[in-house]
C-alpha cells in the first residue's frame, strides 16, 4: 500500500480496523473524538460493533463485556475520562481479559483545556486503577508508529490476557504526517476457549470474575499476576536509541517530546556536542535496565517531557544517584521547541565539561 | 387425595422454615440435629403420610433442596412423561 | 424405552406410580449457596433457572452478577457468568450482547447495585432497548454490607446509614424502578412481582418467563423486578421478614405490569 | 533541508485545508511533510493557525518557534508572526485585511491583496490559493501545476468545478509572488 | 480526656467530628463503612451535615460542591471506591479547594476482596486522577496517629488549598486500640473569602473552576501548581525512625507493615543484628533527602509493604543504586509477621557480613 | 428626586417622555459570550438573569456550569459560580446547597451533560427532592466537543458519530428527561419550554421564574427543560435553526408542563 | 402607536439575525461594517421611524446586545418608573 | 513482656465481644492492647476470630503466627489453631462441641464444657464467658473482678439483670481451669 498522509486519530481508528477490531465503544472527548467519529462511520460500514455510551464509565465495562466474550474491543479517551474509567480498567486487569485503550493525553488537571500533554504518564504506568497491576503503555512518536503499534497492542493484549495502553500526547492525535496502512485484516470468528459465549455445549461454564474472596485466593491469584507482569519484562521492553553509543549526554523523551529532542540532538551534534537520545516505546515496562546500562558511562540525562516531571522518577530510579538527571518540560499543553531543549543541552554539557 | 414424598438435600438446607410455612399439610419439621454447615436441617414427617406432592415447599425454597414425586394413577400417565 | 414398553404392559394393574413433579433445575449448579437461611435471593435463583430450563436456554445464556450478596451469583448457575463492577452489570451486558448477539444475557441485580450507583447504565440501557433481561431484586436494603440505606428503603425505615429511620426530608423518597424504567420506549417489559409467598412466587415465575421470552423476541430491553427479604438485616426471622414484605413494601412498590409490548400480550393470550 | 510553514487567520479562511494541501503536495512529491494545527479551545470561533514542514529527511519537531515562512491571512496572525519569522526568512500578507506594515529588514515581506484577487479570479473563499501562489513563487517547493495536480486530487468530486477558478487565483498570486523584489 | 479503646474507623470518623468537620459524603463499601456509619449516626446529632450519595461519583462531586462553599468537608471510601472519585479528585487538586479524602485500601485489582492491603499507594501518590498534581498523603500506624493525622488533614488541606488523603491499610480502620480523641471544635462559622456563598453584597463574584483554555493560562496555572506542591515537600515531610543511628540495615514500611517492623526490630535487635526502621508518615510528600542522607552509610534496605512493592521505587529513587534495596511482602490482604521480617532481615545481615 | 420634581413639574406640557422598557440584565456579567452567532445559550442566559433581577437572587445566587458548551457560563453571569465535571453539575449544587441552605443554587446542563454521562446524578438529586433549580438546554446535539449524538438527538438526524441518522433499532429512543424527571416525588416542578420565537421566550422565562420560587419555598427539586438550538452543528443559519427546532423537536418533545406541585399551582393562580 | 428606540451595543452583537427576524416592524438591518469580532452587527432603520419599542428585538436577542426604551405619554408615568 | 489471644469460633459464639472484653480489661489495668478481627468476606456466615495483644509496651504487629493462648470455641477452630499455639503455650477447647483432642504435648491444653457450664449457670449464649474464666485461670492478666468490672461497664444498660449470670458462668469456667493441671 502506499503512503497516504493521515491525520494520528485517523490513523489510529483505521489501523484498529485493519487488525480486526471487532467492537467499539466510546465517549466524544477532545482531543480524540476523531478515532470515535471515523469509527462511527466505517464499524458499521463492515458488519463491526461501534456504540456511543453514555459516559466514560459505562463505556469501560461496555469493554469489559465484549473482552469476556473474547472479541478483539477497544475504547479511545482523554484523561478526564481516563480517570473515570480506572474502576473498570482495575476489574479488567483482574479477570485478565484482553483489551486495548487510546488515551489521547489533554492539558490537566481538572477540566484544563484540549492542548497536547504526556501529563498522565504516572496514571497509566504506574497503576490506571486500585490494585497491584500494569498496563503495557505504548507510547508513539509518529503516525506509521501510532499504526504499527496499534496492530501490536490487540496482539499484545491477547498474548498475555492484558490491558494495553497506546498513551498519545494530543500533539500525535492531532498531527497528519504520510504512513502506510496495514492490510485488511477480517473479524476473528472463533473465540478463545476461556470466552463467555453461552456454554454451547461445552462441558462446563466459563466465568470471568475479579473477585477472590479471602486473602488466600487473591494473594495466589496476584502473585500469577504478578508472574505475567515479571514476563512481559521480561519479553516486552521496546526503546530507541538515536546516537547514544558515544553519547556523553542523553536526552529521555518520548511521543512527540521524542520528536522534538531528535531534532535538537540533530543540530547539537552539528556544534560537537555528544548528545543522544534514549526513547522508550513501552513506558511500561519501562527499560530500567538499559537505561542503567548507559548510565554506567553516561554522566548526565536530561527527561524532556510535556508535563511536570514524571517520567524523570523512573529515569532517575535506573540510573542512579550517581549520575546528573535533569528536567526540561511542562504541563499545560505546549509543545516544547527544539530550541529550548538545545540550550539546556548546551548549559548542561558546559558543566560537564568544567567538571572535566 | 393424591399421595406425595419429597426428598430434602439435607446438607443444603439452612432450617429457615420457609417450606414448612408454605406447606398446608404441617408435613415438615427441623430437625433437633446439625448439618454440617451448622443448620437444623427440615424433615418430612413420613408417619404422617399425609404430604400430597402439591411441591408448595419446593416454590418456596431459597436453597432448590426439595425433590417432590406425586403417586399418580398409571392410566392417566402420557407416556411421555414418564420417559426418561 | 424398555421401561415404557414395560409400564405400558403393567398399565391394567392400575397400581399408581410415582411421578416426579419437582427437581432442582438443572441450570443451577451444585454448589451450595452462601446465602442467608431464608433469604429470597434463592428463590429468585431458582425461578431464573426453571425457566432457563424450561426455555431451553442454558447453553446460550450468559449471566452478569452484581457486586452485592448476589456477587457470586455465578458460582450458582450453570450457565456462562461474568461478574461485573458495582451497577455497571448492564453496561458490561451490553458489551457481552453486542458481539455475542444470539446469546441469551441476563444481569441480576440488587438495588442498591441497580437503583443507586447504576441507574445511569440501567436507564441508558433500557433507552436503547438493549435486548438483555434484568432481575433486580428489591430488598429495601444494602445486603452485602451490611445493612445501610438504598434508594429503596421505606421512609422510616431504620438502617446502619439511617439510625432514626430514613428521613425523607433529607434523603428523598423510595425510587420505583419498575415504574420508572417502564416510561421509556426502549422497554419492551416491565413489571414487578414479589417472592413474598408461592402464589407470587409463581406468578414472579411467570413475568421472568416472559422477561426471557422478550429477549428471545429480540423486542427490547426486560426488566423484572422482585420484592425480596433482607432477614439478616432487617434483623427478622425468614417468615417475619416475608410478612415485613408484604406488609411494608407492597403498599410502597405495587406490584403490576407496568410495560408490556403489544407483541408480549398476543403471547400471553395465547399460551 | 527543511522548511516550516506557519499558515494563520480567522477560522473561514481555508488555513488548515491550504496547509494540508502543501503537505499533500510535498507528499506527492516525495518529500517528508508533517502538519499540525493549533487546536484551540473545545469551542467555535476564533483564529486558527496550522504548521506544516517539508524536507527531506524524516521530520522532528512538529512545530517551530521561528518559521522559515508564514503566511498572514489576517491582521492578528500579521502582528502574532511577523515578528516570528526567521531571519532571512518569507512573510507574505494578505494585504486584502492587513493594513499595517512590519518594520523587519531581515525578511523578505510579499503581499498579496489575497481577497481581491480571489473575488476577481473565483470567489472570495479562495483568498489562500492566492497566499499559496505567492508562497510558491518565492520558495518553489514544487511546481504550481504539481501543487493543482494535488488539489485535483484532494478536492471533493462536487468542487471539481471550481478548479479552474482556484489555478486562476493560484496563478494570479503567484505572478503577484514573482513580482515582489528582494528587500534591500 | 482519658483514652477509650477505639476502632480505627470509628475513631477516624469521631476524630473528623471534633476537627469541625462540617458536611461528609460518601458511599458505603467495606472495610471503611463504620465511617459512614458512625457519622450517619452523630452528624446529624450535632447539626451537621451527612449524605449518603448515590455512588462515590457522585459523593466526591457532592465533596467538591461543599468545599466550593469554604466547607470543612470529607470522604471516605476503599480502593475500587477511590477510582471512581479519580475525576472529581483531579478536578478539585485543580480549583484549589480542600477536602479531605480517607482511603481505607482493600485487596485488589477489581473487586478482589476486602482484606487489608496497601496496593493503592501508587494511585493516591502519584496522581490520584489525571495531570500533574500530588495529593498530601498521610499513613498512620496507629489508632492515636490517625486521630491525631485526621485534624492535621483538614488543616493542611486549608492551609494549601489542595486535597489531603490518609491513606490506611484496611488493618488500621478495623483493629482497636487504646486513644485519646481531641476535644471538640465547633463549625467554624465564616467562610473563606474566595467560597462561594452566594455575592451577599461582594463587589465581586467569586468562581471555582479547573478549566484554564489555552495554553498560557494552563501552564501558569500548573507552575502556580507546582510552586504550591514544592512548598508542601519543603516543609511538610513527615517520618519517625526507630533505632537508624546506628542501624545498618534499615527497613522502609508505614502503617500496619510498620508496626510489623517495629516488633521485628525489636526482636532482631536482642540478637544483635544492626537493623532500624525507617517510617514515612506523609507518603507524599516523600521523604526522598532523609532516606538518601541515611543512604549515604546504611549500605542496605528492605521495603515492606502490603503489595507486590509500590514505595520501594521511591525508596530505590531516593537512595540510589548503590545500595541494595530488597522487597519483602504481597498483595491480596495478607498482614505480614515479625517471622517473615526477622527471616529476610536475617539473610540479608549474613549476606552484608559476608561481604564485608 | 430633583429629576422625579421636575417631571411633576412639567407635568401639564403632556409631552411624552421615553421609559426604558427593557435593559440588559444586571445579573449578567458585562463578558461577551463565547457562543456561535445565534445560538439560544444567550437566550437561556438571558432569561436566568432577568429572574434573578426581578426575584432579588442575584446576590443569594450560586451557579454551577456544566461541561458543554455552556462551561464558562461562570463568565457570563455576575453571580458566584462553579464549574463541575460533565455531567455532575447536581452532584455539585447538592453539596453546595446542603452546606450553604439559604443560597439559590442553580445548574445550568446541556443534553451531553445531563441526559448522558450525568443522568445518574440527575436522577438522584430529584429523588432526594433537593432544593435546587436545573435549567437544562435540549439541542438534540454535543455542541462542544462538535456535533455528535446526544440522547436527544432525534430519531435520523445525522451527527458525526450518527453519520447515516440516527437509528433507534442501534441506539434508542430519544430521552424526554422533563417526563422522566416529573415521575420522582422528589421533583416539585418539571416542565419543557422552547426558545424558537419571542412568545416561547416570554413562556420559557415564567417558567424559569416558577422554578426559582419552587426553590425559595423550599419544594424539592425544580427543573426547565428548554428546546434550544445548535445553528453550528446542525449546520444552519441562526433562524433556520429556530425553525428546524420548531418543526422538528417540538414533536418529538412535546411543550408542557409535567409536574407542577400543588404549592406552585396557587401561587400562579393568585399571579 | 407608541414611539419607540433601541440602543444595540454594536460590539456585542453577532450579526445572527434573529432580532432582525422577531422585529414585527422590520426595521432592523445588518451593517455592511464588520465589528471588532468580525460580524456584522444589526442596525435600526431610524430614519423610517417606526420602532414601536415592543422590545420583542431584546427577547429575541442571545447576546442582551438591545436596550429598549418607549415613548409614553407622561401623564400615564408613574413616578416610581422614571426614578433612577 | 506480650501475651497474644486468638479467640475463634462460629459467627454467633461471640468471639469478637470477648476478644473486646479482654482488649478492654487489659486496658482498663493498665496494660498496653491491641484488638483485631479477622474480618471475612463481605458476606454472612462462616467462622469468626480476633486477635489480642496485651502487653506492658507499646504493641507492634497486631497479629501473629503463633499465638500464646489460643481459645477454640468450636471444631474448625480448634483444627486450625491446635497446631499454631506456641510451643509452651495455652490452649482452650470448648470441649462441648470440640470431640477431638491434639496431640500436642508441648502446649497446655485445658478443655471446658462452655456450652454445658452456660446452659447451666446462665444461657448458652455465655458460653465465650466459660472459656475466658479458664483463660484467666491460667494466665492471671489481670483478676475475675477485674474483667468482671469491665463487663459491667461494657454491657448495655438493658443487659445488666445478665450480670450475675455472667458472672457464676466467669467462675465455673475459672474454677475449670484451676482444675486442670500442667501437662506432664
Ligand atoms: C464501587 C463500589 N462501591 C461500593 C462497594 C461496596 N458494596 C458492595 S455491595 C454494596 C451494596 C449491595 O447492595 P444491593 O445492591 O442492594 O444488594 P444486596 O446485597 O442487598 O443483595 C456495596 C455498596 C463496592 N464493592 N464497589
Ligand atoms: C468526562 C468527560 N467526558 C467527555 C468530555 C468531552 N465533552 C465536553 S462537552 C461534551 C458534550 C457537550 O454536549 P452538551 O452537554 O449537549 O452541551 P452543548 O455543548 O451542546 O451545549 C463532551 C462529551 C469531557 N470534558 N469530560
Ligand atoms: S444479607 Fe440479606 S440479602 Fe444478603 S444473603 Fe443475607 S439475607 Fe440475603
Ligand atoms: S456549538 Fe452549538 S450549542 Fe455550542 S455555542 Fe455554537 S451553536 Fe451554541
Ligand atoms: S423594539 Fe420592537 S419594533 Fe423596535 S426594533 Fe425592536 S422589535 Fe422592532
Ligand atoms: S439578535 Fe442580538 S446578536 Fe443577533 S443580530 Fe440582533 S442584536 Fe445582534
Amino acid at each position: 500500500m502506499a503512503k497516504e498522509l493521515l491525520k494520528g486519530n485517523v490513523a489510529i481508528a483505521e489501523a484498529a480496523i485493519r487488525a480486526g477490531c471487532e467492537a467499539y465503544f466510546g465517549y466524544p472527548i477532545t482531543p480524540q473524538t476523531e478515532i470515535l467519529e471515523h469509527l462511527a462511520k466505517r464499524m458499521p460500514e463492515l458488519g463491526r460493533v461501534f456504540l456511543q455510551a453514555e459516559s466514560e464509565v459505562a463505556a469501560v465495562n461496555m469493554v469489559y463485556g465484549a473482552a469476556c466474550a473474547g472479541a478483539r474491543v477497544m475504547t479511545s479517551s482523554s484523561s478526564p475520562g481516563i480517570s473515570l474509567m480506572q474502576e473498570g480498567i482495575s476489574y479488567i486487569a483482574s479477570s485478565e481479559v484482553p483489551a486495548v485503550f487510546v488515551d489521547v493525553m489533554r492539558g490537566g488537571p481538572g477540566l484544563g483545556n484540549i492542548q497536547p500533554t504526556q501529563s498522565d504518564y504516572n496514571q497509566v504506568t504506574k497503576t490506571a486503577g486500585h490494585g497491584d497491576f500494569h498496563p503495557i503503555v505504548l507510547a508513539p512518536a509518529t503516525i506509521q508508529e501510532a499504526i504499527d503499534l496499534m496492530a501490536l497492542s490487540f496482539d499484545l493484549a491477547e498474548k498475555y490476557r492484558t490491558l494495553v495502553f497506546m498513551a498519545l500526547d494530543g500533539a500525535i492525535g492531532q498531527m497528519m504526517e504520510p504512513a502506510e496502512l496495514p492490510p485488511m485484516q477480517e473479524v476473528r470468528r472463533e473465540r478463545p476457549s476461556w470466552a463467555l459465549t453461552g456454554k454451547q455445549g461445552r462441558d462446563h461454564k466459563n466465568i470471568v470474575t475479579s473477585l477472590y474472596l479471602g486473602a488466600e485466593p487473591l494473594t495466589k491469584f496476584n502473585a500469577k499476576l504478578q508472574a505475567k507482569l515479571a514476563e512481559i519484562e521480561a519479553n516486552e521492553i521496546r526503546y530507541d536509541e538515536l546516537l547514544t553509543d558515544d553519547a556523553q549526554l542523553l536526552i529521555t523523551a518520548y511521543g512527540t517530546a521524542a520528536r522534538v529532542a531528535q531534532t535538537a540532538v540533530k543540530r547539537l551534534r552539528q556544534e560537537n556536542i555528544p548528545v543522544g537520545l534514549f526513547r522508550p516505546i513501552t513506558l511500561w515496562p519501562f527499560p530500567t535496565e538499559r537505561l542503567g546500562q548507559l548510565a554506567g558511562r553516561v554522566p548526565a540525562f536530561l527527561s524532556v517531557e510535556m508535563n511536570a516531571g514524571q517520567m524523570i522518577h523512573d529515569v532517575r530510579e535506573a540510573v542512579g544517584r550517581t549520575v546528573t538527571v535533569d528536567f526540561l518540560g511542562q504541563p499545560g499543553g505546549v509543545i516544547p521547541l527544539p530550541e529550548e531543549i538545545e540550550d539546556k543541552v548546551r548549559q548542561m554539557w558546559l558543566k560537564l565539561e568544567a567538571v572535566a | 387425595m393424591a399421595k406425595g414424598r419429597i426428598v430434602i438435600d439435607v446438607e443444603r438446607c439452612k432450617g429457615c422454615e420457609l417450606c414448612r410455612d408454605a406447606c398446608p399439610q404441617d408435613v415438615l419439621m427441623l430437625s433437633d440435629k446439625f448439618n454440617n454447615k451448622g443448620y437444623r436441617p427440615v424433615f418430612l414427617l413420613e408417619h404422617d403420610n399425609e404430604c400430597t406432592g402439591c411441591a408448595l415447599c419446593a416454590i418456596a425454597c431459597p436453597d432448590a433442596c426439595i425433590t417432590v414425586y406425586r403417586q399418580v394413577p398409571q392410566r392417566r400417565l402420557h407416556p411421555a412423561q414418564t420417559a426418561v | 424405552m424398555t421401561a415404557l414398553a414395560f409400564q405400558r404392559s403393567e398399565k391394567k394393574i392400575l397400581k399408581p406410580i410415582e411421578k416426579l413433579v419437582y427437581e432442582r433445575p438443572h441450570s443451577l449448579d451444585e454448589n451450595h449457596t452462601h446465602y442467608c437461611p431464608g433469604c429470597t435471593h434463592g428463590i429468585a435463583h431458582r425461578l431464573i433457572a426453571e425457566v432457563l430450563d424450561e426455555l431451553g436456554l442454558q447453553e446460550k445464556a450468559i449471566l452478569v452478577a452484581p457486586v452485592g450478596c448476589a456477587v457470586l451469583a455465578y458460582n450458582y448457575f450453570d450457565v456462562d457468568g461474568a461478574e461485573a463492577a458495582h451497577g455497571r452489570a448492564p453496561a458490561m451486558a451490553t458489551g457481552l450482547k453486542r458481539v455475542n448477539p444470539d446469546s441469551v444475557v441476563f444481569t441480576y441485580q440488587g438495588d442498591g447495585d441497580l437503583a443507586s450507583i447504576g441507574i445511569a447504565e440501567v436507564i441508558h440501557t433500557a433507552v436503547r432497548g438493549e435486548n438483555i433481561t434484568v432481575i433486580f431484586i428489591n430488598n429495601a436494603i444494602y445486603g452485602m454490607t451490611g445493612g445501610q440505606m438504598a434508594p429503596t428503603t421505606i421512609p422510616g425505615q431504620v438502617t446502619t446509614s439511617s439510625p432514626n429511620g430514613r428521613d425523607t426530608a433529607q434523603t428523598g423518597y423510595p425510587m420505583q424502578i419498575a415504574e420508572l424504567l417502564s416510561g421509556l420506549p426502549g422497554t419492551a417489559y416491565s413489571v414487578r412481582r414479589s417472592l413474598h409467598d408461592t402464589r407470587h412466587i409463581i406468578q414472579a415465575k411467570k413475568a421472568i418467563r416472559t422477561a426471557f421470552e422478550a429477549q428471545l423476541q429480540e423486542l427490547g430491553f426486560s426488566i423484572v423486578e422482585l420484592l425480596s427479604s433482607c432477614p439478616t438485616n432487617w434483623g427478622m426471622t425468614p417468615i417475619k421478614a416475608l410478612d415485613w414484605a408484604r406488609d411494608n413494601m407492597i403498599p410502597q412498590y405495587p406490584l403490576g405490569d407496568y410495560k408490556v409490548v403489544d407483541e408480549l400480550k398476543k403471547k400471553r393470550r395465547n399460551r | 533541508m527543511e522548511t516550516s510553514i506557519i499558515i494563520a487567520g480567522f477560522g473561514g479562511q481555508g488555513v488548515l485545508f491550504s496547509g494540508q494541501l502543501l503537505a499533500y503536495a510535498g507528499m506527492d512529491n516525495g518529500m517528508h511533510v508533517t502538519w499540525i494545527p493549533s487546536y484551540g479551545p473545545e469551542m467555535r470561533g476564533g483564529t486558527a493557525n496550522c504548521t506544516v514542514i517539508i524536507g527531506d529527511e524524516l521530520i522532528g519537531a512538529p512545530t517551530v518557534a521561528h518559521p522559515d515562512v508564514a503566511v498572514a491571512l489576517n491582521l492578528p496572525s500579521f502582528e502574532k508572526y511577523a515578528p516570528l519569522v526567521k531571519s532571512g526568512g518569507l512573510l507574505i500578507a494578505n494585504s486584502s485585511l492587513i493594513p499595517a506594515k512590519s518594520n523587519r529588514t531581515d525578511i523578505e515581506i510579499v503581499t498579496v491583496p489575497a481577497n481581491a484577487i480571489a473575488e476577481k479570479f473565483g470567489i472570495v473563499k479562495m483568498l489562500n490559493m492566492a497566499a499559496l501562489g505567492a508562497l510558491l513563487a518565492k520558495r518553489p517547493l514544487f511546481t504550481l501545476d504539481a501543487l493543482l495536480q494535488t488539489l485535483h486530487e484532494h478536492l471533493p468530486a462536487r468542487k471539481h468545478h471550481l478548479l479552474e477558478a482556484n489555478k486562476l487565483v493560484l496563478q494570479r498570486g503567484y505572478a503577484v509572488g514573482m513580482e515582489t523584489a528582494v528587500p534591500a
